[in-house]
């Protein structure tokens, strides 16, 4: 008999830091049928573009965040054959070496499982409703939405990489 | 008609939040955009630059051609920045 | 005074398990210029085109295999800007659930984390000399290496992502 | 010259490795898998296919064309199948 196709998903939004380790953990535990599991955890740097930052406020759109990140955690799970995917978006005052967010992917192959957290990375960075704003020796301003993140997210709505797969 | 304001719309216009009753004319996310820049100068100096203003209509990203009729709540914020 | 560009590179084989969250702590430790850490982990699963797996045992050239590691890990820090690169294989007999390789990388831009991650899993797959060999109901049997790993490896060769990115 | 054998040509040759004197005619990796594979029903068998049987002179992938003057370590195998 085959065994029915289960996908554990886990999205938070939260001030408090997370445990990467403890998350990819947590999809993997008790389970022998995973051969791949991608974690991806973005860092609050102390350098964007040559300014020195100092701290970052990172704002959010209660209630259309956590729709957004669900409705994109559904499409990769459309997209590719997982087995787990884990979302935690801070929000709230970070400093230089805090964790921002997590993104855990879990497949039998690992082709599934880099391509899915790569996805829902651009998705994060430029259709999640987060801004931040950081604080340089200069003063704190509202980072600017760079043009690289929208190249890489319009990578997976037609042709590119997902074809060719 | 409830409004959320994000990040340097929020600043620009003073506050994250309010209701609004905007007339019958109004019946885009655009129009209303032109119609909120009229409302003072602070509405004026965040919406100025409304090409690059993005808008949500019940927790939906929206054009700016959108129709607001029956939005029970919408939104206006810079690009995102998260991840 | 602009920071030197240096990379902490790891690479180890071994018969123990690995703590895969320890490795990225020990990459991220004590820096605050790193934007993206991300980390794959495979893991010995139960099923293997549909055949039962109960065990596998790894077996590898000693030597080759460290000299051909190291080799593909320059190359990573040639073509991405890693600030750590960690790439961990283990050998001998391995059970479902158990790990059995880890890579982690370590950027300042997630593009480049992800990309080096991957090049470094398709050359392991394809050109690391290591050879499982697979319990199941029916008796033991050499894996054979799949075609579709060769496609992933011969991506990185010329054109295709690399030239696109 | 050391001859180290992995995988499915380790068993069927019946030994890990071993050192050799091939004849001077001998001199690229194709002709010295010939050459093994007249040595002995194992070795016959261990290189009837050796068309997808790799190599590798001083833990170097080479191709069958390669000469193997000079070599110290030559290594016989299956394609890998790590990571």
């Amino acid at each position: 008999m085959p065994s029915v196709a289960m996908t554990t998903t886990t999205i938070r939004l939260q001030v408090e830091d997370f445990d990467a380790a403890g998350e990819a953990a947590a999809i993997t535990r008790g389970r022998t049928d995973i051969g791949a599991v991608v974690t991806f955890a973005g860092i609050c740097r102390d350098h964007e573009g040559g300014a020195c930052v100092r701290a970052m406020t990172l704002e959010h759109y209660a209630g259309m965040a956590e729709a957004e990140i669900a409705s994109h955690v559904e499409e990769a799970v459309r997209r590719w054959p997982l087995v787990g995917v884990t979302v935690i978006h801070r929000h709230g005052r970070l400093v230089p070496g805090d964790n921002i967010v997590l993104v855990v992917t879990a497949a039998v192959h690992r082709g599934d499982a880099f391509a899915a957290a790569e996805f829902l990375m651009d998705y994060l960075k430029t259709r999640a409703p987060f801004w931040k704003r950081e604080e340089t020796p200069a003063g704190s301003s509202w980072v600017s939405a760079k043009k690289t993140d929208d190249v890489a997210a319009a990578r997976w709505t037609r042709g590119g990489r997902d074809a060719a797969e | 008609m409830r409004i959320l304001y994000f990040a340097w719309v929020r600043e620009r216009v003073g506050r994250a939040d309010e209701d609004i009753d905007p007339p019958r004319s109004v019946t885009t996310v655009l129009e209303l955009m032109d119609w909120l820049a009229g409302r003072g100068e602070e509405y004026a100096h965040a919406f100025a630059g409304r090409g690059t203003i993005r808008a949500a209509i019940d927790h939906a990203h929206v054009k700016a051609d959108a129709k607001i009729a029956g939005a029970r709540e919408i939104a206006f914020f810079p690009p995102m920045t998260g991840g």
